[in-house]
C-alpha cells in the first residue's frame, strides 16, 4: 500500500544521482579545446537581441578553429540562457564555472551583468559584456574580473548628441522619451550632458533642454506619452525605449503627425529591430548601434563575418549584437595568444587589461583602468522605403572611441 | 426570566424588507417555535438573533445584556449555540475529530491549556470524552469516518453534538428535522424535549412540520411577511382568527 | 468507557521521505556541480516561501496573488538594513526583514481581509502586491528597477569564533539547517492546534463562528504567519542570490507558490515542497531548450493540473489507498 | 492644462475600449463557467498574429471591410479553438477549485507562448492600420488618430451587441438562467453542457476578435498575451465579475484614471491603474455592478 510512495522517492533518489553523475563528466573534457563560457537571452523579450550575439560568437569560434585553434587548441562553446533574469544568469554561471569555464561572455541585460560582475571574483571566473550599457559596471560596481568589449552610455548618446550638433545646429530644443528604469535614465543623463556640451562649442548655442518624459516599460498604450511629447516645445526628441515598446511607441505616434512635428529623431540602441518590424512604416531616424556592416567594408574581419551572417540568415541587415559576440570570442583569442596559452583567470585578466585587438569594427583597445573598450561608436540614418527589406540606411557616421570616451574613474560613479 | 428581550428588530436587503420591526422574548428553560410561511423571515430572524447578521434598527439583550452588536462568536461564549437548515460539518474531518475540535474550541474559551494553538495533539481527555458524547448519540461506530459520508439524519445529529459539546444555555435550531423520515423526526423531538427537561436547556426554534412543532412547542410564535402576527400558548395561537385566515387558512396541517 | 480508535497521527512515510530529501538537500555539495548546489538554495528558499503559503493557502483557504510582496519586502529590508550598518549581526538583518514582513501581512491582512473575499481577495492582494512592486521600483534607496547587487553574505559571529558564510558552500548548509528549522516550526503550526481550526475555517467557516472563533481574527493569524514567514524566506534568499530585483515583487512571482502547491498537493503539508523541487527540476531539465520551454513547461502543468487533481502527493496518496487529505485518518 | 483635459480624456477611453475589448470574453466565460481564463490574452495575442499573417500574405486586403473580414475570420479560428479547449481542458475542470482552473489556464497561455514563438519566432512585428484608418481626424479642435476613434467604436459596438444578445434575445436569457443557476436550468430541461460550449467558443470568438481588432494597436510579440491580461483582469473585477455592463463602465474609469494620472503626475507612469483597483475594492469589494448582466 506504501508501494507508490516508495517508488517516488526512488524516482527523486535517481534524478539527483544522475545529477550528479553527469557533472563531473562534463567537466572532463576540459584538457583538449578551451571552453568559452555564452550566456545571454536566448528567450523572453530580449531574446532577438541574444540571438544575434550567439551567432556572431559561433562564427568567430569557427572562423578561429577554421585557421587552426590558438596555440594548436581549439575553442569550443558552452551556451546558456539567461532568460534576461539575474537569478538564472546566476545559476547558468555558476554552473558553467563548474564545468570548467572561467571564461564568460555575452549579456544584454544590465541587471544581469551586474549579478554576474557580482560573482565573478569569489567564483574566480572573467565576464566580456557584449551589450550591457549600465555605467556602473566600469565605475561603482567595477571589479578586476569584468570587460566590456563595446561602447557605454557615455560614449554612445555622447557621440549622438555630437553629431546632432554638427548636422543640426538650428535644433537647440530638444526633449526625451525615456523608459523608467536605470538605463533609460542613465541614457538620458548622457545625451543631456554631451547636448549641454557640444552645442555650445559646435553650433554656438545654448541648448534648451525639456524635462525627459518617463514612459510605462512593456506597456500596449503610449498615447498619452506621445501627446506630452507633442506638447513640449522640443523639436528633437530622443528616444530609448527598445524592442517592441519603441515598435508601439512610434506606431502610435506616426497619426498624430509627430514625425513630422519631431525632427531629428534619435534612437539610442535600436539597431535593426525596430526598422525589421515596421519596415516601410519606419520613421526617419537616427539610430545608436554596436556595429553597422557598411561603416567598415574593407576590413576583412568585417566583410567575413557579413557573409557569414547572410550565407546563415538571408537576411541582410545583421544587428550591431553580431559583431559584439563575434569581438568578445576574438579578445579572448587575442589574450591567449598573448599568455601563451595560460588560461588560468589571473593570467586572462592580466593579458586583458590594455590589449588591443582587431574586430571588425577595426581595432579595439581595452582600458587596463577600467576595462572599457575604447571603440568606435556608429551611428545611421535609417527611413522606411520600397526595398525588399522595407527601409533603408540613408548615412552613417563613425565616431572613433577616444573622442568621446569619458576618463577611467574605476570604483567611483562617473562624473558629469 | 427572560433570556432574550429583542424589540423593533428590522433588517432589509437592498430590494426587500424581510423583518419589520420585530419583538420577541424567550423566557428561560421554554421550548419557542417560529413558524411561518416561506420567506416570512424565520432565517433571517434567525441570523440576527444569533448575531451572523446585524439588525439595521432594534435591540437584542441576552441574559440582561445588551449583545445587539457582538458578533456570533462572542454571543456564543455567552452561551447561545445554533444549528443550520443544512448541517455544517467539517466534511472532510472524521466524525471524531469534528466533536474533538468543538471541544477544544470550548476549551479555548474556558482558557484553558488544553485549547491552547501550540498544542500538536488534542488531549487524551478531550478524545475521550468526544468518543462518550458519541457513543451516547449512537455515533461512535463512525467515529473513524469522514463526516461527509454520514446520512441527512445523522449529519443533524452530529451538527447538534457539536454545538452541545460548548454548554450552551439557549440553542437555537433551524428546522432540526428539515428532510428527515418520520421515525427519525420523533427520535429528534424526543430528544430536544429531554434536553429542555433534563439539562434545562432553552430553545428557540424554526419548524416546518406541524406535528413536530406541536410535539415540543411551548410557546408558539407566527411570522409573516417580517411581522410577528400572533405569539403565545401554542393552542391559543392556534385558534387566534388572523393565524387561521393566513396561515392555516387553506385548512391543512402543513404550511 | 468507549475509546477513540487508534489515531495513527503521523505515519512512518513521511518522516522517512522528508528525512531523505533532507540528506540529499545537505550532502548535494559533495556529489553536484556548483549551479546545481545555487539552484538547491533557491529550491530550499523556494519551499519555505511555498510552505508559507499553503498555510494560508492550503490550510486556511485563502488565495492571495500578492505573496511576493512579502518575500519581496523581507528581502529588501534585510539587505537595505544589513547595507547600512555593516556592522550588525547577521540574525539582526535576518529578523528585520521578517519584522517587516510581518508589519506589511498584518496591515494588508486586516484591509484585505475586513473588505473582500474569495477571487475579490485574490484580485485585491494582487492589486497591493504590484503597488508594492512598483513603489520598490522606484525607491533609490532599494535601487530602483535595478535593485540591490552585491549583497553580502554575512559573517556569523559567535564570541569565541566567528563564520565567515562567504566562503565556499557555508551559506548554502545555513539555508538547509533554517529551511528544515522553518519547515519544522510551520509543521507544527499546520498540525497543531490552530492548524486544526484553521482547516476547519477552510471547509465550514460559519461553523467554526458558531463554535465560539473570531473567523476573521484567525484569518489574519493565518495571513500574518504566512507573509511573515514569506518575508524570512526572503531574508534568507538575498544574500544567497547576492542580487535582488523588484522582479520578486512581481505578480507572476506570486504565482509561484500558488504553482508548487496545486502540483505537489496543497492539501497535504509537504506537498508545495515537492512541487518546488519537481518544478524546478522540470525548469532545469528544459533550460537548454530555448524556444520549446514554454511548450514543454506548460504541457507538463497542464497535464499534471488536468490527469492528477490532487497533486502529486495527493495523487500518491489515493494509488495507495489513502484518504485525499491529511486530518481524516 | 484645460487643452489637456479632452485628448487625454480620449487617449484614456482608447486604452479603455482596448482593454474592455480583451475583457468582455473574459468577463464572459467567468460569468458562466466561474473559470478565470488566464490564457485568455494568449489567445488574444494569436488572433492578432493571425491577422498579421493573413493580412500579409493574402494581396488586396488593405482596405476596412478587407481589415474587419479578417478580424471576423481571426474570431472564428479562435472560437474554434475555443471549442477544443472546452473539450480537452475546461470540462474536466468543473467541480474542482478555482485556484486550479487558474493554474490550467496559466499552463495554456505558456503554451500559447510557445505555440506563437514556433510559428512565427521571437522578434518584433509590426501591422499598419487598413487604409482610412492610418491618418487623422479633426473632432472639433481635437486632433484624433483615425485609428484610435475606431478603437473606441470597436469597444462599444461589441460591448452593445454583447449587451443586446444577453438581454434582448431567448438564447442570452438561456446563457443568464445557466450562469445563475446550473442544476435549476438543467431541471427545466436545457443543455447545460451545451449552453458552457457556446460560452466558451463565444468568449475565445471574442478574444480572436480582439486581436484581429488590435493587432495594429501595438507591436506583436509573444509577450503581448501577459501584456494585456492583468489590466483586463482588473477590468473584470473591479466591474463586478461576470458582469459585462460593469467590465465596460470599469474600463473607462481606470482608462480616464490612468490617463489623467500619467499626464497629470508622470513621475509614476502605470501606477494608477493598480492604485484605482485597490482603492475600488475595497469600498466595493463585489465591484461596480454584480451577476451577469
Amino acid at each position: 500500500m506504501h508501494f507508490n510512495r516508495r517508488n517516488a522517492i526512488k524516482v527523486f533518489g535517481a534524478g539527483l544521482a544522475a545529477g550528479a553523475i553527469a557533472a563531473p563528466a562534463v567537466a572532463r573534457a576540459q584538457s583538449a579545446p578551451y571552453k568559452l563560457g555564452f550566456i545571454s537571452a536566448l528567450s523572453g523579450p530580449s531574446e532577438p537581441l541574444g540571438r544575434p550575439m550567439l551567432m556572431g560568437a559561433e562564427i568567430a569560434v569557427e572562423e578561429i578553429n577554421a585557421a587552426g585553434g590558438i596555440n594548436g587548441r581549439r575553442l569550443e562553446l558552452a551556451v546558456r540562457d539567461s532568460k534576461a533574469k539575474p537569478d538564472v544568469a546566476t545559476v547558468a554561471t555558476r554552473e558553467l564555472v563548474g564545468e570548467g569555464c572561467n571564461m564568460l561572455l555575452g549579456t544584454v541585460s544590465s541587471a544581469v551583468a551586474l549579478a554576474i560582475s557580482g560573482m565573478l571574483q569569489q567564483e574566480n571566473a572573467i565576464l566580456i559584456t557584449c551589450a550591457a550599457h549600465s555605467m556602473r559596471l566600469t565605475h561603482e560596481n567595477f571589479n578586476r574580473n569584468y570587460f566590456r568589449i563595446t561602447d557605454n552610455p557615455f560614449m554612445r548618446q555622447g557621440a549622438q548628441a555630437k553629431l546632432m550638433a554638427e548636422l543640426h545646429p538650428d535644433v537647440p530644443a530638444w526633449g526625451g522619451l525615456i523608459p523608467d528604469h536605470e538605463y533609460g535614465r542613465s541614457t538620458w543623463e548622457a545625451f543631456k550632458y554631451a547636448l549641454n556640451r557640444f552645442y555650445p562649442r559646435i553650433a554656438n548655442r545654448t541648448p534648451e533642454i525639456a524635462d525627459p518624459i518617463f514612459t510605462q516599460y512593456g506597456g500596449s498604450d503610449y498615447r498619452n506619452y506621445v501627446a506630452s511629447a507633442m506638447r513640449s516645445k522640443a523639436r528633437g526628441m530622443f528616444v530609448s525605449l527598445y524592442g517592441g515598446d519603441a515598435v508601439t511607441l512610434f506606431q502610435q505616434a506616426r497619426p498624430y503627425g509627430f514625425f513630422e512635428r519631431k525632427s531629428p529623431i534619435v534612437d539610442s540602441a535600436n539597431e535593426f529591430i525596430v526598422s525589421r518590424a515596421m519596415r516601410a512604416q519606419t520613421p526617419d531616424m537616427w539610430v545608436g548601434s554596436h556595429w553597422y556592416f557598411g561603416a567598415f567594408r574593407g576590413n576583412p574581419i568585417n566583410d567575413r563575418l557579413y557573409a557569414a551572417y547572410v550565407a546563415r540568415t538571408g537576411d541582410a541587415f545583421p544587428d550591431g549584437f553580431l559583431s559584439e559576440g563575434h569581438a568578445a570570442v576574438m579578445a579572448y583569442a587575442a589574450a591567449m595568444k598573448k599568455t601563451g596559452g595560460d588560461a588560468s583567470t589571473p593570467a586572462v585578466i592580466d593579458a586583458l587589461s590594455g590589449l588591443t585587438f582587431d574586430s571588425a569594427t577595426g581595432p579595439r583597445t581595452i582600458r587596463a583602468e577600467d576595462h572599457q573598450a575604447i571603440k568606435p561608436v556608429v551611428q545611421y540614418r535609417l527611413r522606411g522605403a520600397q526595398t525588399p527589406a522595407g527601409f533603408e540606411v540613408v548615412d552613417f557616421r563613425v565616431v572613433p572611441g577616444a573622442e568621446v570616451i569619458e576618463p577611467p574613474t574605476p570604483g567611483a560613479p562617473v562624473q558629469w | 426570566m427572560s433570556l432574550i428581550q429583542a424589540h423593533g428588530l428590522t433588517f432589509a436587503y437592498p430590494s426587500v424588507r424581510v423583518l419589520k420591526d420585530v419583538a420577541i422574548t424567550v423566557e428561560a428553560n421554554e421550548s419557542h417555535v417560529v413558524i411561518g410561511p416561506n420567506g416570512a423571515g424565520k432565517t433571517t430572524l434567525f441570523k440576527v438573533l444569533s448575531g451572523e447578521i446585524f439588525p439595521q434598527a432594534g435591540s437584542i439583550r441576552y441574559d440582561g445584556e445588551d449583545v445587539t452588536r457582538l458578533d456570533a462568536w462572542q454571543r456564543v461564549h455567552r452561551g447561545i449555540g445554533r444549528t443550520f437548515q443544512v448541517a455544517r460539518l467539517f466534511g472532510e474531518q472524521t466524525v471524531l475529530n469534528n466533536v474533538v475540535l468543538a471541544l477544544e474550541c470550548r476549551e479555548r474559551i474556558n482558557g484553558s491549556s488544553a485549547g491552547r494553538w501550540w498544542r500538536l495533539t488534542p488531549a487524551r481527555a478531550l478524545q475521550e470524552e468526544a468518543m462518550e458524547r458519541l457513543a451516547s448519540y449512537g455515533l461512535d461506530r463512525r467515529a473513524g469516518d469522514a463526516a461527509a459520508t454520514l446520512s441527512h439524519g445523522d449529519k443533524k445529529r452530529l451538527e447538534l453534538l457539536l454545538t452541545l459539546a460548548l454548554h450552551p444555555k439557549l440553542i437555537m435550531l433551524d428546522e432540526p428535522t428539515a428532510g428527515m423520515a418520520p421515525e427519525d423526526r420523533r427520535a429528534v423531538v424526543a430528544l430536544i424535549n429531554r434536553l429542555r427537561e433534563e439539562e434545562g436547556l432553552t430553545l428557540l426554534l424554526t419548524e416546518h412540520d406541524m406535528e413536530v412543532v406541536f410535539g415540543l412547542a411551548t410557546r408558539l410564535t407566527v411570522l409573516n411577511y417580517g411581522e410577528i402576527i400572533a405569539s403565545g400558548d401554542p393552542e391559543e395561537v392556534r385558534r387566534d382568527a388572523r393565524v387561521q385566515e393566513i396561515y392555516f387558512g387553506k385548512g391543512g396541517g402543513h404550511a | 468507557m468507549p475509546h477513540p480508535p487508534q489515531s495513527r497521527p503521523f505515519g512512518v512515510l513521511t518522516p522517512l521521505a522528508a528525512g531523505l530529501v533532507l540528506a540529499a538537500f545537505a550532502t548535494l555539495p559533495f556529489w553536484a556541480g556548483k549551479g546545481l548546489v545555487f539552484l538547491a538554495g533557491i529550491v530550499l528558499v523556494q519551499i519555505v516561501f511555498a510552505l508559507s503559503f499553503n498555510l494560508m493557502f492550503g490550510l486556511t483557504g485563502l488565495v492571495s496573488f500578492g505573496q511576493a510582496a512579502f518575500f519581496a519586502a523581507g528581502a529588501y529590508a534585510s539587505a537595505w538594513l544589513a547595507r547600512s550598518a555593516p556592522g550588525l549581526p547577521f540574525i539582526l538583518s535576518i529578523a528585520f526583514g521578517a519584522a517587516v514582513g510581518a508589519a506589511l501581512s498584518f496591515l494588508i491582512g486586516l484591509v484585505a481581509l475586513r473588505r473582500a473575499s474569495g477571487i475579490y481577495f485574490a484580485i485585491l492582494t494582487l492589486a497591493l502586491g504590484q503597488l508594492i512592486y512598483t513603489v520598490i521600483g522606484k525607491t533609490t534607496a532599494l535601487g530602483r528597477e535595478d535593485g540591490l547587487i552585491g549583497i553580502a553574505r554575512p559573517v556569523l559571529d559567535f564570541g569565541l569564533f566567528r563564520v565567515d558564510l562567504a566562503t565556499g558552500d557555508r551559506y548554502y548548509f545555513l539555508l538547509v539547517v533554517a529551511a528544515a528549522i522553518i519547515s519544522g516550526a510551520l509543521w507544527w503550526v499546520w498540525h497543531g492546534s490552530l492548524g486544526r481550526i484553521l482547516a476547519a475555517i477552510r471547509q465550514e467557516p460559519e461553523r467554526v463562528r458558531f463554535l465560539g472563533v473570531d473567523v476573521r481574527r484567525h484569518r489574519e493569524y493565518a495571513f500574518l504567519i504566512s507573509g511573515t514567514m514569506t518575508a524570512l524566506a526572503g531574508a534568507l534568499m538575498a544574500p544567497w542570490s547576492q542580487i535582488i530585483t523588484p522582479m520578486i515583487a512581481h505578480w507572476s512571482y506570486s504565482a509561484l507558490p500558488i504553482l508548487f502547491c496545486l502540483l505537489g498537493g496543497s492539501a497535504r503539508f509537504w506537498g508545495p515542497a515537492v512541487g518546488a523541487i519537481v518544478f524546478a527540476g522540470l525548469e532545469h531539465g528544459t533550460r537548454n531548450m530555448t524556444g520549446m520551454a514554454e511548450l514543454v513547461v506548460g504541457g507538463a502543468l497542464l497535464l499534471v493540473v488536468l490527469a492528477m487533481p490532487g497533486g502529486i502527493l495527493g495523487t500518491l496518496a489515493r494509488l495507495s489507498g489513502r484518504p485525499a487529505r491529511e486530518g481524516a485518518r | 492644462m484645460l487643452s489637456e483635459v479632452l485628448p487625454t480624456a480620449l487617449n484614456g477611453l482608447v486604452w479603455a475600449m482596448s482593454v474592455f475589448l480583451v475583457a468582455s470574453g473574459l468577463t464572459l466565460i467567468f460569468g458562466i463557467l466561474h473559470i478565470l481564463n488566464f490564457s485568455h490574452g494568449g489567445f488574444v495575442m494569436i488572433g492578432a498574429y493571425l491577422a498579421f499573417t493573413v493580412t500579409n500574405r493574402v494581396p488586396g486586403t488593405a482596405s476596412v471591410a478587407a481589415f474587419l473580414g479578417i478580424a471576423v475570420a481571426c474570431a472564428v479560428a479562435v472560437g474554434a479553438m475555443g471549442l477544443v479547449v472546452d473539450r480537452v481542458v475546461f470540462r474536466r475542470l468543473k467541480g474542482v477549485d478555482d485556484s486550479y482552473s487558474l493554474v490550467a489556464t496559466y499552463a495554456l497561455l505558456l503554451l500559447c507562448e510557445g505555440a506563437v514563438k514556433s510559428g512565427w519566432g521571437g522578434n518584433f512585428l509590426s501591422m499598419s492600420p487598413p487604409e482610412g484608418l492610418g491618418g487623422a481626424l479633426f473632432v472639433g479642435d481635437l486632433f484624433v488618430p483615425s485609428y484610435a476613434l475606431f478603437v473606441i467604436a470597436a469597444g462599444v459596438a461589441v460591448y452593445l451587441a454583447l449587451d443586446l444578445w444577453l438581454h434582448r434575445t431567448a438564447s442570452g436569457r438561456i446563457l443568464k438562467s445557466v450562469a445563475l443557476d446550473p442544476w435549476m436550468a438543467s431541471l427545466l430541461g436545457i443543455n447545460v453542457t451545451a449552453i458552457f460550449t457556446v460560452a466558451v467558443v463565444a468568449g475565445f470568438a471574442l478574444a480572436g476578435l480582439a486581436g484581429g481588432l488590435l493587432a495594429p494597436n501595438q507591436s506583436l510579440s509573444p509577450a503581448l498575451g501577459g501584456t494585456y491580461i492583468i489590466q483586463a483582469f482588473g477590468v473584470i473585477i473591479v466591474g463586478g465579475i461576470g458582469n459585462v455592463r460593469g467590465a465596460f463602465l470599469a474600463a473607462v474609469l481606470l482608462g480616464l484614471v490612468d490617463a489623467f494620472g500619467t499626464v497629470y503626475v508622470p513621475e509614476f507612469p502605470g501606477i494608477f491603474f493598480f492604485v484605482a483597483v485597490a482603492v475600488i475594492i475595497l469600498f466595493r469589494p463585489q465591484g461596480l455592478l454584480s451577476g451577469i448582466r
